[in-house]
């Protein structure tokens, strides 16, 4: 396998930290909680790929391992946030975050 | 790519001694699948089975804990985790804390009409979270402990279903807990990435070797590593959903929090912040500074959580922010501790006195909190000492205890915290910590004033149930007891931490 | 043997305190006459009076150098390098001053149960007269400079209690308390000196302060400044307890008091303890020649002051007191000229004539029925003719007439004050002057007395308990006990327990003077061993002029007594004069307003500060300080607790700032 | 009873906390009479200790020691020496008084007040024989719980306000104390290899006492501010008048009577010995502290409209002359220091139980409330003026001998400063006195005094130790020298010694 045309490591990995990096920040601006649940899952996956650019890289089957492993606790993590998400909202009938400032000082 | 190494099978059989050394872990798991069972099957009353199933299986899991402490480390599962005098220590205290808990909750749950079995089951998933927690030296396994522990913890705050306020402390839990492990996750990954090894002895080990490994990914990656246990132990700039979350998970729940949630990340903290080379001769690079980060968070979490904590009025919220002092004492502990001759014994021996302080306030107040945890305000508990003498009593002792005033477990822990310190040489942190501890006086003896001085017009009296009472007067026992004769308790703390 | 001398008197108040505390106090108790405590307590001081003599007897018996009497009772305080032994000591000058303790206190005590016949709590007063003479006998007995201040305390703390003894006229409490303080005040400067003794001289007794006295290297080892700042402490400590300038305010005040009170305290002899200080230390006085000077000009001072005032005092009681500070200036200024035994002959002089003279003024008030006014009197002499006889002699004495006692003891002051080497020509005009001054008052006061014609109307007199509201009358508002006990009855003569001392006091105050006669005077000799005498040859005068001086002193009092008898014969004249000069007048009436500098000048500002103290500094400075850390934790609360918004955007930001800056310090370390 | 002889100590301070313990059972209405039985038997037994006590024997008798907390060098290890010995039966002494004191004083809760009072009663005496500076700290900050609850439960009006300063005040300068007390057995490590409190070991640790902001003068400044809070010393006493004021009798008068003298006791115990070139130092501004105590206590004193606040003011007037007293660094100064502490706690106690007498009776403590109740309570008025020449040091009383010796002591370190030190005598006089005139004496105006009744027998009872206390020691203060003299001397030469390299490093630096 020649490796010349295969991508730069660093590439790969900064390309995921954006991807990190923008599902934070959609975390922080973004109203909906749908959306906020959305951006999780998705810096869950910027370090999937990152592993498994680090796994290449180095050679080493462990960070593949690991990336089954976070998508199963996504998974689950994904379906508890949505049961909350559906009880919230059937006693605040709002997904909005401003909505809920009940609990606050 | 050359084949892949096909895994040796030998690690998958497992010794007898292996065996026993994961027998708490199979009692907790055990009577959490059956309780899940004995909750649906129809005749028998689902509400004793499984507390009973609960109670039973913690208190097995204890005795097998017990022989641990005394046992040498053996490993499992190649290296990734381990079943040593140090995961043995909190296995008991995570135990403990369950098994309080439930007892606190029994009454509490049937007052507040929310018998629903899953609570107990969520209980023990937790538990069984923590345990994992304590005893892995793997940071993917670590992030999973960490998932298994919140992801029930989530459910259990947010198990007043049809109460707002429950539901938004599920909420912001949920997200912001969310959003912290993959911090942590993120940080796991670059440590992979700049060492090779999920391992934490392997990352030490390779660090060690060869310095050069220590890129500035492998520093980024170590930082939100501990950013993200920070969130959790919720230090100051981290803290911030913590009160919120307390003040509307249940007050069992918030009891459970505070202490098993708290000591979990404290036990996976301390195995990461050794493995991080944090005091060794390698951090140069970045220890210097690490060092000033960590004094500056542990110093502002302590006086932002007392000063807080001064203005409250509602005794969870107080409690809540009491609870984040007390992480910065912790803070100060694990600053002082590479360079005390006691290491980690007395975080460790702060955890349990600080998980029995307050389980018990935690126990009282579930005993005193009306429909809803409403009447949970200071003025509510005025002349409550007329009223129910004993149970004034043990939450005197419980606030002494916090406040640090001698003969109570409290003031041995924090004598020992800072004598560490002291010789760590942290003086002047020990001097701030020292002053802000005395803002923690003023309204921790607040609530005695009110319990004990103020005229009688608080909530009309009610009967203490048995359990509570028997589980508080446990614990009152244990915080005079661990506050007049200290001595054995330091001695086991300081025989774990050798072998960490 | 000897420390039955104060102990009799102890004994005397405990049996009358006790009983008075146990069976008095206890709420319907009968009222209890004035004789039986009066004759305890007069039985205890008579007891420790024949003590006293016959220690004279036996220190006459020895010979002049070993002419003392030892006693030691207990070691007191042992503490490191201090040894206080409680010793008496009687030697041939404090000989003589329990003898006239005791001996007068006797008279007085014996005067005292016929005057407080009257009284409700009899017992109480003869208590604390007794609490007295154990107090001023521990004065002069003591052995070291300790014993003695715990003499000289205990009797600022009777005259306290005794001035106070009507506590229920507000005044009186306040004449009290004045007392008291104004002692308090001479008390520090005593403190003082003898802190000063101790770290220079190492010890606290007589004796052996006496001996490194004599000792020349010793002497010189310690600086002059030291001794005179010495001298002039101690000599605060006299001015505040036998009322000379500075803190002489509190004596009128203190005739507040019953009179037998008066006549033993605050003339005989507790005001004298100044003069036992001074002599008993004459050896360091003498060393400082300052110290000697400003004694003698503030006694000569005082003396001259007092006179003026006491001129323009209508009360009988304030002129007698008026004249005892002034008399009190005499004697300083003869210690102060370095004739200390004048100064303690004119001490007993002044003791017999001055309590002669408080006697019959208290006789004549209790005949007058609390009429302490002289120009309400006159004419006295037919209804008061044994108060009246023996007042007379008191009166001859007090001006220096010849044969009486006042004559020598006064004279011998002057002719020292003249020629010794320590006085100056200036302190005898003053003296003179004094003199002069006071044979005018006593003559004014002893004419508006008893001579001319009675200016009160008698019926009124004598009726049931007739307590007049008049200023500075030591009323008898006892509590509430009936009626006078007798119907409305004119002035009376007293009965015999109170003539009985007047006569005997008339009597010592015509032989007292025969003790010191010039030249040939056995007191001088009798004081050798502890006040060397002055070698005549260091005098600036020789005998000639001495007997000179005697003449023109007894001119002087001869003219000013004749002057004031014309000018007193009429009174429309006498008045007339005073309208004439009447802002003189007022300003003498009023004491030259001393009291109100004092309470304009010490008091007030005092009481200011303090009150500013309390408010400004003790609650507003202090306590503001320590609640406003409370306060600023409780602000910094408020402000961060509402940063918790509630909303998980802000909760995440947070997050985000936290690991952004920890970040940026890990990397870069701003 | 064997037992009893060789733990002596052990069953002085944990028989009043055994004693309380027990009375829980008894009902309400006889815990009082148990109380007193339980007190009066402690002072039995302390008078054991005045007997056994050798004082020409070890620094520290009645000694026992037993390990407590191993792993940090922290023993059990209580004794006492002539100080204490006089301090522990003060303390024993003033408890039977108070407890027969609040016989009807107080109504409700009398369980409870009797039980902290025993429970008090441990604490103070622990403090007073432990030995190791842990045990000290642990007994001094479990002191402070029982009189926290004494004053929050039974005090007057804003008595909240009063107990939460107190405890706060007291707590701040105690925990800066056990960071000295840390920081003083890490020394010991590093200089002798082992962990110890014990007050003897940290004896021999060597501190650089050069400057004014050493390592020496920095811990004796930590000790020193929880012991001037609690003395209480100028600028650091507004604590107290709040403090008593709203406290129940028996709390003011133990409080004032134990309590403050845990401040000079600390000092002799703690910091004079263990930093002895620091005290040297810091000498000078402590006697001026304490001579602005006096007069400034004095002047306040004056104008206080509330009897107990001039009562407590006076205590930071009296407090002041044990500061100097201690501070002359000489025998006499230090005999006078400690003999003053004592007289304080027997003057200040009788008045304060004399006031709480008169608020029995007229539920006020307003000075102008008050005007000739000599007339309706002639034996009240005897006792009162007692207590009063006690408290202005007359010659005969025992305050006299305290200040004499104190002055006396002070001058030879510091005549200036005595000076000022010594118009407190006047000052004194003066608010004691204008006190009394303005309750005792003058005319009977107020109707409510005229109806007054005098002291009852049980208040006689009360009283009269008192009374015969004051007379006693200052007729024959040797009796009480004789037991103290060698501790106070081994104290004296130890910050003496201490004071020649002191002056010799200022010498030539």
């Amino acid at each position: 396998m020649n490796t010349e045309n295969l991508v730069a490591p660093w590439v790969v990995q900064s390309f995921c930290a954006m991807i990190f990096f923008i599902g934070l920040s959609g975390v922080l601006v973004r109203r909906n909680i749908l959306v906020i649940l959305m951006c999780v899952e998705l810096m869950l996956n910027a370090v999937n790929l990152s592993f498994v650019a680090y796994a290449h890289q180095l050679q080493d089957m462990g960070g593949q391992m690991a990336v089954f492993f976070i998508i199963v606790v996504a998974a689950a993590e994904s379906a508890v946030g949505l049961g909350l998400l559906i009880a919230m909202f059937r006693t605040l009938k709002t997904v909005d975050t401003d909505e809920i400032r009940l609990l606050k000082e | 790519m050359e084949a892949l190494k096909i895994v040796d099978p030998s690690l998958l059989g497992l010794t007898s001694e292996q065996y026993s050394s994961l027998g708490p872990y199979l009692w907790v798991v055990g009577g959490s699948l059956l309780a899940m069972i004995f909750a649906v099957v129809p005749f028998i009353p689902a509400r004793i089975s499984v507390v009973c199933i609960a109670i039973a299986s913690l208190i097995g899991a204890v005795v097998s804990a017990a022989h641990q402490i005394t046992a040498d480390r053996t490993d499992l599962f190649a290296g990734m985790m381990v079943s040593d005098g140090y995961s043995a220590f909190f296995n008991i205290l995570f135990l403990a804390t369950a098994a309080l808990s439930i007892l606190a909750s029994v009454r509490y749950l049937e007052k507040q009409k929310l018998e629903y079995p899953e609570y107990y089951v969520l209980m023990l998933f937790s538990t069984f979270g923590m345990m994992l927690m304590a005893s892995t030296l793997d940071l993917i396994s670590i992030f999973i402990a960490l998932e298994i522990m919140s992801l029930s913890a989530y459910v259990l705050v947010g198990f007043r279903r049809n109460d707002r306020r429950s539901n938004e402390a599920a909420m912001k839990y949920f997200i912001l807990g969310a959003a912290a492990s993959a911090i942590l996750l993120y940080g796991t990954a670059l440590l992979y990435g700049s060492t090779g090894s999920f391992l934490i002895t392997d990352i030490l080990a390779r660090v060690t070797t060869k310095p050069e490994l220590m890129t500035p990914a492998y520093h980024l990656g170590g930082w939100l590593v501990i950013v993200g246990f920070l969130f959790k132990v919720a230090a100051v700039p981290f803290h911030m959903w913590m009160p919120d979350v307390y003040e509307g998970a249940p007050t069992p729940i918030t009891g459970f929090m505070t202490t098993g949630i708290k000591a979990a990340s404290f036990a996976a903290f301390v195995r990461v912040f050794i493995s991080l080379g944090y005091g060794k001769d390698i951090e140069a690079a970045i220890g210097g500074r690490l060092h000033d980060v960590l004094w500056v968070i542990a110093l502002i979490t302590m006086f932002f959580g007392n000063v807080i904590a001064l203005t409250q009025t509602n005794l969870k919220r107080m409690l809540a922010y009491s609870s984040i002092a007390n992480t910065g004492y912790l803070l100060v502990g694990m600053i002082a501790a590479p360079h005390s001759e006691a290491g980690y014994a007395p975080i460790l021996m702060y955890l349990a006195t600080y998980t029995v302080m307050n389980l018990g306030a935690f126990s009282i107040l579930s005993v005193l909190s009306g429909k809803g945890d409403t009447n949970l305000n200071l003025h509510d508990l005025s002349g409550l000492a007329r009223r129910h003498p004993w149970l004034s009593f043990a939450f005197a002792v419980f606030l002494f205890s916090m406040a640090g005033i001698p003969p109570t477990a409290g003031f041995a822990s924090k004598y020992y915290l800072f004598y560490s310190a002291i010789q760590a040489g942290e003086i002047w942190l020990v001097v701030l910590a020292v002053l802000c501890s005395v803002i923690g006086v003023y309204y921790y003896l607040r609530v005695i004033v009110y319990m004990y001085m103020r005229e009688n017009e608080g909530l009309e009296k009610f009967a203490v149930p048995a359990l509570a009472a028997f589980s508080i007067a446990m614990m009152v026992a244990m915080t005079l007891q661990i506050g007049i004769l200290p001595s054995k308790m330091i001695a086991v703390t300081k025989k774990v931490v050798a072998k960490l | 043997m000897l420390k039955w001398i104060p102990l009799l008197p102890l004994i005397g108040f405990t049996i009358n305190g006790f009983w008075y505390a146990l069976i008095q106090c206890r709420p319907g108790a009968k009222k209890a006459g004035a004789t039986i405590p009066g004759l305890i307590a007069t039985l205890a001081i008579f007891g420790a009076f024949l003590i006293s003599v016959k220690t004279f007897l036996e220190l006459k018996g020895m010979p002049a150098e070993g002419r003392f009497v030892e006693q030691h009772l207990f070691n007191w305080i042992h503490v490191g390098d201090l040894d206080l032994k409680m010793a008496l000591r009687v030697d041939s000058l404090s000989t003589l001053f329990t003898l006239v303790i005791t001996g007068v206190g006797t008279l007085i005590h014996l005067y005292s149960i016929g005057y407080m016949s009257h009284d409700a709590t009899p017992g109480k007063f003869f208590a604390y007269l007794n609490l007295f003479c154990f107090a001023m006998l521990m004065l002069v007995m003591g052995s070291s400079l300790p014993i003695l201040f715990l003499g000289w305390e205990g009797v600022g703390l009777c005259s306290y209690l005794l001035i106070g003894y009507w506590y229920e006229d507000l005044e009186k409490a306040k004449a009290g308390k004045k007392a008291f303080i104004a002692n308090r005040v001479g008390d520090l400067g005593f403190l003082l000196g003898m802190f000063m003794i101790y770290t220079h001289f190492g010890t606290l007794e007589f004796t052996k302060i006496t001996e490194l006295l004599a000792r020349g290297d010793f002497i010189a080892a310690i600086s002059p400044a030291a001794i005179t700042a010495t001298c002039l402490l101690l000599f605060v400590g006299c001015t505040g307890k036998s009322a000379q300038i500075p803190l002489y305010v509190w004596l009128p005040d203190a005739m507040a008091g019953p009179t037998p009170v008066s006549a033993l305290i605050h003339a005989a002899t507790m005001v004298t303890s100044g003069i036992y200080l001074v002599s008993r230390l004459n050896g360091l006085f003498s060393l400082s020649h300052t110290a000697m000077m400003t004694m003698a000009v503030i006694g000569g001072l005082t003396a001259f002051f007092a006179a003026t005032i006491a001129i323009a005092q209508n009360d009988i009681k304030k002129v007698l007191a008026y004249s005892t500070v002034s008399q009190l200036g005499y004697m300083f200024l003869a210690c102060g000229v370095g004739a200390y035994t004048a100064g303690v002959f004119h001490v007993i002089t002044h003791a017999f004539f001055k309590a002669l003279m408080f006697l019959g003024a208290g006789s004549v008030i209790h005949g007058m029925h609390e009429e302490q006014d002289i120009l309400k009197m006159g004419g006295l002499r037919l209804k008061m003719p044994v108060t009246f006889v023996t007042f007379l002699v008191g009166w001859v004495a007090i001006c220096g007439l010849p044969p009486f006692s006042g004559f020598f003891s006064k004279d011998e002051i002057l002719w020292n004050a003249f020629a010794s080497p320590h006085g100056s020509k200036l302190l005898w005009v003053v003296g003179a002057v004094t003199a002069a001054m006071t044979a005018f008052y006593m003559t004014r006061m002893f004419y508006l007395t008893f001579m001319g014609k009675p200016r009160f109307d008698e019926s009124k007199m004598g009726g049931a308990h007739d307590s007049h509201a008049a200023h500075g009358h030591d009323d008898h508002a006892g509590h509430g006990h009936a009626d006078h006990g007798h119907a409305p009855q004119g002035v009376h003569e007293s009965p015999a327990t109170m003539t009985i001392p007047l006569v005997v006091l008339a009597i010592l105050s015509i032989v007292g003077g025969f003790i010191g006669i010039p030249h040939m005077s056995w007191l001088e000799e009798w004081l050798e061993p502890v006040i060397p005498a002055h070698d005549p040859a260091t005098f600036t005068a020789g005998h000639t002029t001495e007997y000179l001086l005697m003449g023109v002193s007894t001119l002087i009092a001869i003219l000013s007594i004749a002057y004031a008898w014309k000018t007193y014969t009429n009174l429309k004249e006498a008045s007339a004069r005073k309208a004439r000069h009447a802002k003189l007048h007022e300003t003498l009436e009023h004491k030259w307003y001393v009291d109100e500098a004092y309470e304009s000048a010490v008091i007030q500002p005092i009481y200011e500060m303090s009150v500013k103290l309390w408010k400004n500094v003790d609650v507003a400075v202090i306590d503001r300080v320590v609640l406003g850390f409370g306060r600023v934790s409780e602000w910094t609360g408020q402000a961060a607790r509402t940063a918790q918004t509630g909303s998980i955007q802000v909760y995440a930001v947070m997050i985000l700032i936290g690991l952004a800056l920890s970040l940026g310090y890990l990397v870069r370390g701003f | 009873m064997e037992w009893l002889n060789t733990h002596l100590l052990t069953a002085l301070t944990f028989l009043p906390l055994a004693w309380a313990v027990a009375g829980m059972a008894i009902p309400g209405r006889f815990s009082k009479h148990w109380t007193l039985a339980g007190s009066l038997l402690l002072f039995a037994v302390s008078l054991k200790l005045y007997y056994g006590f050798d004082p020409h024997g070890a620094e520290f008798q009645f000694a026992e020691s037993v390990e407590w907390i191993p792993g940090l060098g922290v023993n059990y290890l209580i004794g006492m020496d002539g100080i204490s010995l006089w301090l522990i039966l003060l303390t024993t002494f003033l408890m039977p008084i108070v407890v027969l004191s609040s016989y009807n004083g107080v109504e409700d809760r009398e369980k409870e007040y009797y039980t902290l009072l025993m429970a008090l009663q441990t604490g103070m005496i622990g403090a007073f024989v432990s030995l190791d500076s842990f045990l000290f700290y642990v007994f001094w900050e479990a002191m402070l719980i029982p009189m926290y609850f004494l004053i929050g439960i039974w005090g007057g009006k804003d008595r909240i306000y009063a107990t939460m300063k107190f405890f706060i005040f007291t707590m701040v300068g105690s925990l800066l104390m056990l960071v000295a007390i840390f920081f003083l057995a890490y020394q010991h490590k590093m200089q002798f290899g082992s962990f110890s409190t014990a007050l003897v070991e940290l004896y021999k640790v060597r501190l650089d006492g050069s400057g004014f902001l050493s390592t020496q003068s920095l811990l004796f400044l930590a000790f020193a501010l929880a012991f001037a809070i609690k003395v209480p010393l100028f600028p650091l006493h507004t604590w107290l008048p709040d403090a008593h004021v709203q406290a129940p009798t028996a709390g003011s008068v133990i409080l004032a009577g134990v309590l403050l003298k845990m401040g000079g006791y600390g000092f002799i115990r703690f910091a004079f010995p263990l930093f002895p070139q620091a005290v040297v130092l810091y000498q000078p501004t402590f006697l001026v502290l304490g001579s602005v105590a006096i007069v400034y206590g004095a002047w306040v004193a004056m104008v206080q409209p509330d009897m107990k606040k001039l009562v407590a003011y006076s205590s930071v007037s009296h407090m002041g002359y044990v500061i100097i007293g201690l501070f002359s660094l000489n025998a006499i100064g230090s005999t006078g220091a400690v003999y003053q502490m004592l007289n304080h706690g027997i003057s200040t106690p009788a008045l304060f139980l004399m006031v709480g007498m008169l608020y029995e009776r007229r539920h006020t403590k307003e000075i102008k409330e008050y005007g000739g109740i000599t007339k309706v309570m002639p034996l009240f008025a005897v006792a009162f003026m007692i207590a009063t020449l006690s408290s202005v040091a007359l010659p005969g009383t025992n305050g006299f001998i305290g200040e004499f010796l104190i002055l006396l002591g002070a001058w030879k370190a510091n005549p200036g400063l005595t000076v000022l030190a010594a118009t407190g005598v006047i000052f004194g006089a003066v608010y004691m006195l204008w006190m009394i005139q303005r309750v005792m004496f003058g005319p009977l105006t107020n109707e409510a005094n005229k109806k007054l009744k005098d002291l009852s027998l049980r208040e006689i009872v009360v009283l009269a130790p008192l009374m015969v206390a004051i007379f006693w020691m200052g007729v024959a203060p040797n009796f009480f020298f004789r037991k103290m003299e060698t501790s106070i001397t081994r104290l004296v030469d130890r910050t003496a010694k201490a004071g020649a390299v002191a002056v010799a490093l200022k010498g030539e630096r």
